[in-house]
């Protein structure tokens, strides 16, 4: 690499770790406000037809199951709160039990991602999937464009879940063999988590909800 | 700390769902989203560690949401607005938002 | 020239490993500067076959299908891969570090990282292009876009996906750069104008570009899979998908004539060697253009089904956009009063800016008036007003930045008079160019047209004229500026005596830019009677 | 067209107005340019480096400047917006016994189709002095109706009904373009605006004949496509009577009550299930498929001769 002596290292240009620290955190929230954005342009399509087709958009969303997608909320509100502990105790030197909070929010995001695509193949089961074999006869007026956002707002939010399983996956293993700098928090990682946590809140009761007072 | 939130949010989330089967109309929306708000300034607030920093960090954080305000704000004034104005007068239908 | 030149950041290190893998922001910023200047080159020959094509009422060489890819690949290169990155990825990166006496970027490898992404948009684009290129048009109107063009949409809306991320990267990092990397001293008020609205822009860049990232995505699941979020067959609105590309279409052209704004808000103190007028009028200017040019995207939509009530809040709100413009053009001409103006390249540039700008502005006016909209939107004169405000104003404005800095970043001074010739000729090129258009779009010549009734043609072919004039003033400074890194004649650290932090380290700068933090102590543009009083001192 | 065009044609007294307008702001826009220009031509020569004109210490204060242009510029644009606005709005209400002209964009032609039945592609005769209402559509893509001389243009986004509104005073020819890019002949999809005396309008209509009113045709429909099965008295299946039903205003199942326009009764065709009538369940079909915006127009026209509150005057 380049022999710039003083500037190869990362952060050289840093006075010093609390203003890493601080820079990183403010990126990760500028970044977020991004995801906001991006994930905000689906959110304003599903109010501007909501305000065309309210009563055809609840009816669609009659289709949709209450029980998985409540249960699916409180598995992600809880892995919110175990990655809370995780940075926690990681900032508090409690190696051992970062890596316990860790593994747990890995694994009720995973718990989460099956039971979502149990509630897919159930969805698909009754030809309500616009792309494969959606049934226009029996679902008619907007339920196929519910049923188009449905799944382009559900699809991104579970990939972004599932980039943020590896990234706490691969956290818990540095952590475990204590291979991750000392001083880099792993709050960027919290922040990520608990934004994705925040879109499916916003995305429970435009899905689920909508479709009980039909 | 973190015990005390999350019971909140269990809360909240079984009080958004229980007020889904309770038939009020066009209010539905609204409480779901208010009880959603709720919970997701919560999140901000603790999980996020929102409570211990600094003023910029929470403006970096509002900016987001309030640019999305700006786009559902003025293309609601559009479509709530479009249907009857575009037929003329003649035969023109004022149908109910 | 004596000797061998000394450290500095082009010779520190030698070999591609260490350009394509380098996390200086001075080096990324050559980079990009290579990669648009190749977009420019590639956009500025489709725009020259565009006007060789309407010489002719009927077609000239070009077939109808062959003239829509060519307007749409000139609109989709020139838009995305040259007038968004061109200021803040090049003159911003390699600047803003010195300008605030920092180090580098907050994310130096971030950085890196946003310049492959910009490539591989770039690579996707061009092989769209090569394949067939596409014919929707650089707006991808939606029905046609999705079920009726023929050309390789996918694989564009691809390549402008990967490139929008890539400028949300180099906003972020601007973004936290300024608030937290800034020398001791530099206070915001004591920022430099150009570090101001090159921070607004990436304020708007991070703001806007993903909800275009979405609305692209969603286009393509639409493509893809054949059902519809915007299509009417399935009870979709196309003009949804309007109002989700146009608000973030909008704010990108302030994205583009932000930062030219703040290279002429450098460029005429130094030249006029006098105190910029309103500093603070012309920074809020800046904020307030990047806050409301949020608000104005409907007046894309007048005729196109839009509310009534939708459509009298966006007129009204685009004339309050314009009103800060106005601050700042008064502002500039306000600085000139009481100075010791030289006519160097730069200053030529940044007067052509004005005048361009300045009529591109106010043809605004026009468009943002219900009434006039209606009759000249989708016309000729729409061409002739945004180009005002993108050629002659971004596009000047760059060219002038690019001079301005030549001798910092090069280390070897342009050669002046070719410079001056060059700026007088991009003038008149333009101004023969554009002019006619706005009378052949009153006329009511529709845009994108390969054919146009017989009357028109006069306009045409003036236009065109102008054209060929335009296509020489840019290419001479490929030329000259080339010749220059030769034989150029060295640069000293400060060939304008200027204020800046910029003119106190050696050019071209070391890679690690300042040997001590500066201690800031002023200003910036303080010039007391014609003598510059440098912005920070050197312990 | 010997001469080079500088102005284009005005055929309407709205084309006037609106030329008025663009003077105005041509006026406004002028000065503020030419003053712009003239300080900086002034202080580039004045002050230039060599000039040994005296410079008296710069001015610091500044704010009286600042507030002075902005406050200028904010009237002076407010102005502008309020007298575009004005002109803009006067395009949305047109008298109600305005001539209504059914046209259809489609890729690469326009179609148009007079109450008489009379059909024109590329091509629109109307009276000159008349009101007229086109009511569009489009079967594929946007396409935009533009026609310079009058100085008005609306898009046709498929998939729903736009009106344009005009009333052409010149009688003469002038261009119809479109101005909305759709395709490869965009180019070449435009025709004449023919405007013809009244007089000579009725003959023209006369022997353009015409293949019966376009609510006969309609009425044809009605019966082949099997809508009278239901909708007439005695029909198999119940359903929703429409004689009298246009222009009336129509109680929905989900308890709103909105008129029945020309959008109610093309959206019942095609999404039947959108606004079902109070009283009847959803059963009925959607032709969508089947009928093209031409047919639909035809019913439409047809429904409508079936009495409605409306005065006669749209129809006959």
């Amino acid at each position: 690499m380049s022999d710039r002596a003083a500037s190869t290292e990362p952060g050289f240009q840093f006075a010093d770790a609390a203003q890493a620290r601080e820079v990183s955190t403010l990126g990760m929230w500028a970044f977020l406000a991004t995801e906001v954005l991006f994930f905000g342009a689906l959110i304003a399509t599903y109010f501007n037809y909501r305000i065309w087709y309210g009563d055809e958009l609840i009816a669609a969303a009659g289709h949709t199951k209450i029980v998985l997608g409540t249960i699916n909320t409180a598995v992600l509100l809880t892995s919110s709160a175990c990655m809370a502990m995780a940075v926690w105790s990681q900032e508090s030197k409690a190696r051992r039990a970062a890596c316990l909070w860790l593994a747990a929010t890995a694994a009720l995001g995973l718990l989460f991602v099956a039971i979502k695509s149990y509630e897919y193949l159930l969805e698909y089961r009754e030809h309500l999937v616009p792309a494969l074999d959606f049934d226009g006869a029996r679902y008619g007026g907007a339920t196929e464009l519910f049923f188009t956002w449905y799944f382009c707002a559900t699809g991104l939010h579970a990939l972004h879940l599932l980039i943020g399983i590896g990234f706490v996956l691969f956290a818990a293993i540095a952590i475990a063999r204590d291979r991750l700098p000392d001083g880099l928090s792993i709050r960027i990682l919290g922040l990520y988590w608990h934004f994705v946590d925040i879109v499916w809140i916003f995305l429970f009761p435009l899905i689920y909800l909508a479709g009980r007072n039909g | 700390m973190v015990l005390k939130v999350w019971l909140a949010l269990f809360a909240l989330l079984a009080l958004t769902t229980t007020m889904a089967f309770v038939q009020l109309g066009s209010a539905n929306l609204a409480i779901a989203l208010a009880i959603a708000v709720a919970k997701a300034v919560l999140v901000l607030w603790f999980f996020m560690e929102l409570k211990g920093s600094a003023g910029l960090t929470r403006a970096f954080a509002a900016a987001g949401f309030f640019w999305l305000l700006i786009l559902i704000a003025l293309t609601w004034a559009d479509y709530s607005q479009r249907r009857d104005v575009r037929v003329p007068v003649t035969i023109s239908s004022p149908r109910s938002p | 020239m004596s000797g061998p030149p000394p450290r500095n950041y082009f010779n520190a290190t030698v070999g591609i490993r260490s350009w394509l893998l380098t996390t200086d922001h001075k080096r990324i910023a050559l980079l990009y500067f290579a990669s648009i200047t190749f977009f420019f080159l590639v956009g500025g020959f489709a725009a020259t076959l565009i006007r060789f094509e309407l010489v002719t009422p009927g077609p000239t060489f070009a077939s109808p299908d062959t003239y829509n890819r060519l307007f749409t690949m000139h609109g989709v290169i020139m838009v995305w891969f040259f007038l968004i990155p061109s200021i803040p990825t090049t003159m911003g990166n390699f600047m803003i570090p010195l300008m605030i006496g920092a180090k580098d970027l907050a994310f130096p490898r971030l950085n890196l990282a946003s310049w492959y992404l910009f490539i591989a948009g770039g690579a996707l684009t061009i092989t769209s292009l090569l394949l067939g290129g596409i014919d929707t048009g650089w707006t991808f109107y939606e029905p046609y876009s999705t079920f009726y063009a023929t050309g390789y949409v996918i694989l564009a809306i691809s390549g402008i996906f990967l490139s929008g991320f890539s400028s949300i990267l180099t906003g972020l990092n601007f973004i936290v750069t300024v608030h937290k990397l800034r020398a001791p001293g530099m206070t915001w008020y004591r920022l430099p104008v150009f570090v101001w609205s090159t921070y607004t822009t990436s304020v708007i860049l991070v703001l806007a570009t993903p909800v275009l990232a979405m609305t692209l995505a969603m286009l393509l699941v639409e493509r893809v899979f054949h059902v519809g979020i915007f299509s009417p067959a399935l009870g979709g609105d196309p003009l949804l998908f309007q109002h989700m590309f146009w608000f973030y279409s909008h704010p990108a052209v302030y994205i583009m004539i932000l930062p030219s704004m703040g290279l002429i808000s450098e460029i005429i103190p130094v030249f006029s060697r006098n105190r910029l007028f309103g500093y603070h009028f012309v920074v809020w200017a800046s904020i307030a253009i990047g806050v409301i040019g949020f608000l104005v995207w409907g007046h894309h939509m007048f005729v196109a089904g839009q509310a009534l009530f939708a459509s009298l809040a966006f007129s009204f709100l685009s004339y309050l956009v314009a009103v800060p413009s106005a601050i700042k053009v008064f502002n500039w001409i306000a600085t000139l009063h009481n100075g010791w103006i030289r006519f160097s390249a730069p200053m030529l540039y940044a007067f052509g800016f004005i005048g361009l700008f300045t009529i591109g502005g106010l043809t605004g006016l026009f468009l943002a008036a219900l009434a006039v909209d209606v009759h000249v939107t989708d016309t000729y004169f729409v061409v002739a007003h945004f180009h005002f405000i993108m050629v002659g104003g971004a596009v000047m404005g760059y060219f002038g930045g690019l001079h301005y800095w030549w001798p910092k970043i090069s280390g070897r001074m342009y050669p002046e008079y070719w410079a001056r010739f060059t700026a007088i000729l991009a003038f008149f090129g333009f101004a023969l160019t554009f002019t006619p258009q706005f009378i052949v779009g009153y006329l009511g010549m529709p845009r994108r047209y390969q054919s146009y009734p017989p009357e028109f043609q006069v306009w045409n072919v003036l236009s065109s004229a102008g054209a060929s004039i335009l296509a020489v003033a840019y290419a001479l400074p490929v030329f000259y500026l080339g010749w220059s890194l030769l034989k150029g004649v060295r640069a000293s650290p400060n060939p304008w005596n200027a204020t800046g932090l910029e003119w106190d380290v050696p050019s071209p700068p070391p890679p690690e830019n300042f040997e001590r933090t500066p201690d800031v102590i002023r200003a910036p543009y303080q010039y007391e009677g014609g003598r510059a009083l440098p912005q920070a001192k050197h312990v | 067209m010997s001469t080079v065009p500088f102005w284009p044609v005005e055929a309407s007294h709205y084309a006037a107005q609106l030329d008025f307008l663009f003077i105005g702001l041509l006026a406004i826009t002028g000065f503020t340019a030419g003053f712009v220009f003239f300080l900086l031509i002034l202080f580039a020569a004045r002050y230039r480096e060599g000039s040994g004109v005296e410079r008296s210490t710069p001015t610091t204060k500044t704010w009286e400047w600042e507030v002075a242009w902005t406050t200028a510029s904010l009237l002076v644009f407010v102005g502008l917006a309020v007298w575009g606005a004005s002109l803009y709005v006067t395009l949305y209400n047109p008298p109600r016994d305005s001539l209504q002209i059914f046209i259809v964009g489609k890729q690469w032609m326009w179609k148009a189709e007079h109450p008489g039945g009379q059909r024109e592609i590329n091509a629109l005769h109307v009276p000159a002095g008349r009101d007229v209402r086109l009511v569009m559509a489009s079967q594929d893509v946007i396409h935009s109706f533009f026609v310079p001389a009058l100085r008005v243009k609306q898009d046709v986004v498929p998939g729903r009904y736009e009106s344009l509104a005009f009333r052409a005073d010149r009688p003469g020819q002038y261009r119809i373009f479109c101005a909305e890019y759709c395709g490869t002949d965009h180019a070449h999809m435009g025709g004449w605006l023919t405007v013809m005396e009244p007089r000579a309008f009725a003959g023209w209509l006369r022997n353009e004949g015409g293949h019966g009113t376009l609510a006969d045709q309609g009425a044809a429909l009605f019966r082949n496509y099997g809508c009278s099965g239901c909708h007439e008295p005695g029909g198999t299946v119940r359903a929703p009577p429409l004689e009298g039903l246009y222009g009336n205003p129509v109680p929905l199942s989900d308890g709103r009550v909105i008129r029945a326009d020309d959008s109610y009764i093309r959206d019942s065709i095609l999404l039947p299930k959108k606004d079902v009538a109070a009283g009847y369940d959803p059963v009925m079909p959607s032709f969508a498929g089947q009928l093209n915006e031409d047919d639909v127009a035809k019913l439409v026209a047809y429904v409508k001769s079936l009495g409605s509150s409306a005065p006669a005057g749209a129809s006959r």
